[in-house]
């Protein structure tokens, strides 16, 4: 059976990306590397072609499209070997906040741009001193007249630096109850009192330009809230599901890539004449390793349409998201140890990966943190 | 577990206080990126008598045990991870020298290694990886009173600055160790570009075109025993290893450990979390394990009583506990683990090369199983 | 999405199945297990009921059903804590023999009484010296006129003691190829020569009346020959699919019951006040479990459907059989460290779940020989 | 890795002789089955000075060390993981009379169990498990010159054959440890029923109900010192068990190797699979690291520096390598490995029981924890 309901248009985008990728991004994967960002055109000329944000509506220049096309996006991009270019968090976790909560106003000053990737988005939660723990949060916006005025940092933002919008969280310290206290806000790049930080150094995604955003008396009008005052952590937690299961999407996707990598190597290398696809020790590994990712990819399958029929999958998700994340690192790891030295070479795309891989199990909540919702919502 | 004696404690203190006064951060996370040795700390570790720990007195060596040797390499590599390993890459094949090479030879390199002149090294990889290879293509061919060498050798550390290689070549059917200095014409050394870690002690491939080396330069002095040699010098290495290993794990869990017991979350420590307290019970268990073997194997060794499985176990078992230990502070960190400038993501890369170097896993069971199985035979 | 496309049917079944076990098996598991033994009664009883074959075309005697009430058979035979009443053995690997591949006089003379329970069944194929290695048969079938005389022992046979019916795999010396010198033979208990040797004692399944099967000139009809002629190998071949699929089926249904015992019991019990639920580890432990259950679960599922389909699925069987079987190895041993003490008395169902789960990942095929077999389809 | 003193070395000897001599497969299986404590061999055992090794000289004990204790315990559960498990339960509680009691409470005892005229055993549990407990309901009450005990203990080793218990009891506020004979009014062993493993040392729960003992039966002769004694009680045992657990797997690894060196599958030994040979490996590293934890536990204990974290750190490991050890057995047999008259299928069942004894595995890592980290405090 194939779990995933695709249609024929599913098919079609999926081709069509297929060229687009092979022919725009993956010539160019090591060079954005090494520059340590990718270039803002790349974010047009895929919005464009029609790939970005394929769930926003037609009328805001979207295909309307269903979260199949999320597994798609996820799917091709994981060939291109490259992360920095962060379409899934773009069209699925972060524009799907304006669709959802944003105003109609918001919604047509807004969109066209997002699925046109003119402008690219950024969503600022995490804090210097408050990771998973939202109710740590110490941002603040702080109502001024018809303004909110916001202060505080923000860091690990992905796209921080490129951004042209920010979905800001900020807690109105007036409101003691944190859950109620705070709202998301729409920050355009070029609001005076917003900075970005510089790039942050870090293991992998050196083509993603994570950074810290600061705001200091950062003057917003009242419209660009989205929703109702006080409803950020609602929102939130209403997105997290999509969130999570796009993190899932990606894990697995990266797992498959690195794996197929492997055993194609381990074909075309021999060890004194031999091939090491010809090892039992190698075989059993590249057998367990395709097992679990078979087995990784049915479940997120499964989800993926339980997502879409509207399920209430919490539980779920948070097992979907650490299972799937830990499963490329796991992967990667066992993939070092067949390749041996060659490896360990950033000129191969598997050294690569397993850096790649590495933030998968602590960015969008650590895993620990899902255990920690699954363990919740379980009863326990 | 281990105890340290008197005059261990106080090697252990003095190359402590160089790491501290030597080893500086920003220019590390600099050297590494530019894949740098680290020369100007070479020359001072040299000396104060950090390298060359185990070379006779007479030689300018510090005429120490490897138990000593090992003791500098965990508290390098502890305070550093990628400083530590490439410092204690400086003397690699001395090994070789100092136990089966004439006098002569010995002058010619040992003190100059020593004293910090020159750095040295050893070229025995030709296919994939695997240690030690069966069948050799490098060949040496005698001409009169020289050999003439041809062949290629990845993989091989420092190979762009060290003085003198210790190439595993086949002359005839015999192997043999020859060493030749690199500024002999033929020798080519070719960039491979950066590895996923160890990069403080960068590995080239070097390619010899009819290199003529004097009938000296033969290791030993009679041709047969190169495998034996070459057995010796990694069978050394190893257990240097797991000591770099002991420390790149004891580096990372300083910095989780003091990680946890700063940051809040919902309200409380980090440390206080049972989850947390369990994963630093758990890594401080590996580490356990991993000083127990690597000392206990340098003490047989130093008796002369360690046999080459010994010393494998010992290898996997303190590399494997390196890179579990390094993946979980990364993990404790959170996104402060996936960044650079908090050091663990470099002492994961660098775990994880020192777990793939000199041997993989799978060589390793390979080892084992034929010490205590015997040899594999195909049909009986 | 429910994976499974049960109708009301399959609803039905289960219902009156639920009912049956719990009051005719639950209550009498713990007297068998004792007893070393389930009564003949018990499975005329379930037979009467409609529980056996439900497979087997109604002309027969069953219901004409499909794979999915193996599903369900094995899923609620596992509440039972029970794993010596072999339904699952019977049904959906045994039977099947006879309905693939018997002549009609074979069907109309077995399937009735397979379905009513009046005849139990055991496959005979491994031998003491050949066990995943079919080539290695030495049990000889060697035709004599219009009859087959059978020669050779059987060990590790699921009820080999009750069994009535007998399938057995002998070869053909005359032929030199092995994969076409196999037969398979239907051997009714009684038949002259052949002889039911003692009840084996073994870990877990105690009641399972697992013991050798001797055949000493043991002469039959070649009538009851299933096929034709050497076809044995193929014929094994074929059900093999589903074999695996049904041990994947009760390795998760295992898996399900340990964690749901175990979980239960988390929140009885209390050490010093506090419900073992509400220690973090514990929570953490419970959640993994869960997962990787779930994460199986899926999988299963889907290769029922596929299995349903007809689709061809041996690489995906091959890796569910090894997955889905060590799965309750695993879940039993981190339940039985969670239950401390307690988890060890046999009063309590874990440390039977423990010793019957051990055997899933060795019969059907050791989980080695399904890797073997994934690698091999996979074309390494 | 752990070299043995000639000594040494002869005790190893005498107590392999023995076991060969003694343990008699056939009769432990039986042994085994029905609970029974190896009656005979234990007399046998005591006679040689194979019981109470660790007593004082004085008191008719071997007057050895805990590491010459290990050397048997080691070799027993070598050759029969049951018998030996059990012989070495015979003096346990003893450590504390040795170490705490009074001249005359060790005259009346020490010597007694030293010749095996009776067995000794500690009642310390109440709740699920977790070894000693901070919250004690057994109460002792001053009654004139007498102690009057109530409570239930659980897990108490051969209570219903144990001639003294010591038991653990809250004087008031004080916790104390008392001797009490068995045969005092009120004693009452109620069955438990059979465990997973360990049958041959039998645990039953201990009701006492008004029992009385005289004054002189309290350990150490003052109040509030019992947690204190009982935790050296536990860490010397925990030591023991370490070197069981190193036996137990060294018994199953001899019957898997001898097993795959001589085991034909395909046409070749399993022990020529590359795949078989990695397992041999992985059990023969996991079986150097439970030997070097547990012998030099051992050595530092004996010089009285083994602290309670080493200890613990110890026992973990060797007891989870046993069970793993013991698991690879089973599966390496096939379907032998799951017959009990294969002996593996037991010793993992003593193995998994030996782990979860004298604390779990969340118990442990707990313990470590709170050395390495500190107490666990909820709120800062």
């Amino acid at each position: 059976m194939n779990i995933i309901q695709y249609t024929e248009d599913h098919h079609r985008f999926r081709e069509r990306l297929k060229v687009f990728l092979a022919r725009e991004v993956t010539p160019y994967a090591d060079q954005w590397e090494s520059e340590r960002m990718v270039p803002r055109e790349i974010w047009r000329k895929m919005g464009r072609e029609g790939f970005l944000c394929p769930s926003v509506p037609q009328e805001y220049g979207g295909l309307g499209g269903d979260y199949r096309y999320a597994l798609i996006v996820s799917e091709e991009m994981s060939h291109t070997w490259i992360t920095g270019l962060a379409a899934p968090l773009h069209s699925d976790i972060i524009v799907p906040y304006i669709q959802s909560f944003g105003s109609e106003a918001q919604k047509r000053k807004y969109l066209p741009g997002c699925v046109s990737g003119d402008i690219v988005t950024a969503v600022a939660m995490t804090e210097p001193d408050a990771g998973s723990d939202l109710a740590g949060m110490k941002t603040t916006g702080v109502a001024d007249g018809d303004d909110i005025i916001i202060n505080g940092s923000k860091t690990f933002i992905s796209n921080g630096v490129l951004c042209d919008l920010v979905i800001v969280a900020a807690t109105d310290p007036a409101v003691e109850n944190k859950h109620q206290s705070i709202s998301l806000y729409i920050v355009d790049a070029g609001t005076p009192g917003f900075d970005k930080g510089k790039k942050l150094d870090k293991m992998g995604w050196h083509s993603q330009d994570t950074s810290e955003l600061f705001f200091n008396n950062c003057r917003i009008p009242a419209s660009n809230r989205l929703g109702q005052p006080g409803g950020g952590f609602l929102m939130l937690m209403e997105k997290l599901q999509q969130e999570r299961l796009t993190c899932a999407l990606g894990g697995v996707a990266a797992a498959e890539r690195i794996c197929e990598y492997t055993l194609e190597s381990c074909r075309k290398i021999e060890i004194n004449g031999k091939p090491l696809i010809k090892q039992q020790a190698v075989q059993f590994a590249l057998v367990e390793m395709s097992a679990d990712i078979k087995v990784g990819r049915t479940f997120m399958e499964k989800l993926v349409e339980d997502h879409v029929e509207g399920l209430n999958i919490i539980v779920e998700t948070s097992m979907a998201k650490y299972w799937a994340t830990d499963l490329p690192n796991r992967i990667a790891d066992r993939c070092l140890e067949l390749l041996g030295d060659y490896g360990t070479l950033e000129s191969n795309p598997i050294a690569r990966a397993r850096r790649d891989a590495r933030v998968m199990s602590i960015f969008a909540g650590t895993n620990e943190i899902m255990k920690n919702i699954a363990a919740k919502f379980m009863g326990m | 577990m281990i105890e340290f004696s008197r005059s261990q404690k106080e090697i252990q203190k003095a190359a402590r206080e160089f790491a501290v006064g030597e080893f500086d951060r920003e220019a590390i996370l600099e050297m590494e990126k530019r894949r740098e040795f680290p020369e100007a700390q070479w020359k001072k570790a040299a000396e104060l008598g950090f390298i060359g720990i185990t070379f006779p007195e007479s030689f300018e060596g510090g005429g120490s045990g490897l138990f000593d040797a090992c003791i500098v390499a965990e508290t390098f590599c502890r305070k550093d991870s990628s400083m530590g390993s490439a410092l204690m890459s400086a003397d690699f094949g001395c090994e070789c020298f100092a136990r089966f090479a004439n006098g002569d030879l010995k002058a010619g390199y040992l003190s100059a290694v020593a004293r910090g002149e020159t750095l040295s090294t050893a070229a025995y990889i030709e296919t994939l990886q695997d240690g030690p290879v069966s069948t050799i293509q490098t060949t040496a061919v005698r001409d009169g009173n020289d050999w003439v060498i041809n062949g290629y050798k990845r993989y091989v550390v420092n190979a762009d600055k060290a003085g003198c290689l210790i190439v595993l070549c086949a002359a005839g059917s015999e192997p043999v160790l020859i060493l030749i200095d690199s500024e002999r014409e033929g020798v080519e050394v070719r960039d491979v570009g950066k590895r996923l870690g160890g990069n403080m002690a960068p590995v080239s491939d070097v390619e010899f075109r009819n290199v003529r080396v004097p009938d000296a330069n033969l290791i030993g002095g009679e041709p047969g025993l190169g495998l034996r040699q070459l057995k010796a010098v990694i069978d050394e290495r190893r257990i240097r290893a797991a000591a770099e290993a002991v420390g790149i794990a004891r580096g990372a869990f300083d910095r989780a450990l003091a990680y946890v017991k700063q940051r809040e979350q919902f309200g409380r420590k980090l440390s206080a979390f049972q989850i947390t307290r369990h994963k630093i019970a758990d890594m401080a268990v590996k580490i356990e394990s991993a000083r127990l073997f690597a000392y206990h194997t340098a003490a047989l060794f130093d008796k002369g009583r360690a046999d080459s499985t010994q010393i494998a176990i010992a290898k996997m078992t303190a590399s494997k506990a390196a890179v579990e230990v390094c993946d979980e502070a990364i993990q404790l960190l959170g996104g402060y683990g996936y960044m650079t400038e908090q050091d663990v993501e470099r002492f994961f890369r660098d775990a994880k090369t020192n777990q793939i170097t000199l041997g993989t896993v799978h060589s390793h069971k390979d080892d084992v199983a034929g010490a205590v199985i015997g040899p594999k035979r195909r049909r009986p």
